[in-house]
């Protein structure tokens, strides 16, 4: 079973929520558990936050997230074109934040890395920034048996 | 046997599916109380506010009214 | 206030729930009553499952959806790269369809133009259909934010 789709939207926050039911309305033709719907969702949020606020830091672009669902494997792209990463290294450090003054935790690569099987972040500065994410859905769930 | 799954039902092993089917529920009872009360149509984010779930999440749970029930929900129904 | 987004997906049948969810969600920062939701819900399968049912015959492709809100307006454009309608005339005439065999009903059109405000139907064969839809949304928010 094979499927795709591709998401773009303007770098507004209140897309941020869209954003993630979108994915979660995708990714729930495979019937995953509440906890692994509650990670991915989490991981976008994470991801498209990101995207807006350190990304584009709230001006206008735009953010695109593709998704494939490869048996029982999502796989997730999220990319912007905002102002990129000088160090993705240190970026993805727990507790690194490049806006303390917002009050960011420092913790949303901590978080991809945890809900997800694989996260690569590639990014350059002035041209953007891309992350891929995969997750292997545990199944069957032990609920079915 | 219900009593015991729903006893054994955490995160973990309760179905997307199941869970947004209990959530469609209470929304739609929501929806009922509300256009009762005010005697029109509930705009979205009144239901979500008196859900305390965000609007684009109701959304997504009233879809699951319309799936058809899954297999282990058939089994286990 | 002005937002948009973009979606594409494959041409199956599973992702029309999903393109009516994210098509929902992103419209719901209007905050339509639940009558409105669902009839752009509604409009949102009817085009969807044309494209994939006529425009593809259920083959592999590529629908897209854009939705544009401007003010209280949203814009909304379905669009296949498929087999295209040889009369468009003849199509959006309540009880058409080149598919009886599948039961449809032929209502499709007309329904889109019972809920929307607006529609556009661009087709040519072998190319593709563009159906674009405007609804003017009638009662104005009322919950807090
Ligand atoms: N899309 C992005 N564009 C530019 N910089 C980013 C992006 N995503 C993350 N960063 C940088 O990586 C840092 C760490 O990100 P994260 O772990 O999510 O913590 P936080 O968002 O709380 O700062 C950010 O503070 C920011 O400097
Ligand atoms: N995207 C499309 N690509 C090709 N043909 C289409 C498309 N949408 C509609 N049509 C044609 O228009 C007819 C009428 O569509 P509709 O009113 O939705 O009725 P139905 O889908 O029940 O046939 C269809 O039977 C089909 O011949
Ligand atoms: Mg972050
Ligand atoms: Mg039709």
């Amino acid at each position: 079973m094979q499927n795709f789709m591709e998401l773009k939207f303007a770098s507004r926050s209140e897309n941020e929520s869209f954003a993630r039911v979108s994915v979660a309305a995708f990714v729930s033709q495979l019937d995953p558990t509440l906890e692994e719907l509650t990670e991915i969702k989490t991981v976008v949020s994470e991801a498209v936050t990101n995207a807006i606020i350190h990304g584009y830091e709230e001006q206008d672009g735009q953010v695109s997230i593709s998704c494939k669902i490869i048996d029982g494997t999502i796989e997730l792209v999220i990319e912007d074109s905002g102002r990129g990463i000088e160090d993705v290294e240190e970026a993805r450090q727990p507790l690194f934040t490049s806006k303390p003054e917002l009050e960011r935790s420092g913790m949303g690569f901590t978080i991809m890395e945890n809900f997800m099987d694989a996260i690569e972040v590639m990014s350059q500065p002035g041209v953007g920034t891309r992350v891929r994410l995969v997750k292997r859905l545990k199944s069957p769930s032990v609920a079915s048996h | 046997i219900g009593e015991i799954q729903r006893f054994l039902r955490d995160d973990s092993t309760v179905k997307v599916s199941r869970s947004l089917k209990e959530t469609a529920r209470q929304v739609r009872r929501t929806r009922d109380e509300l256009a009762k009360k005010l005697n029109r149509q509930p705009h979205i984010n009144e239901v979500a506010e008196a859900m305390g779930m965000e609007a684009t999440e109701v959304v997504f749970a009233l879809e699951s009214m319309r799936q058809p029930a899954s297999i282990h929900e058939t089994v286990f129904e």
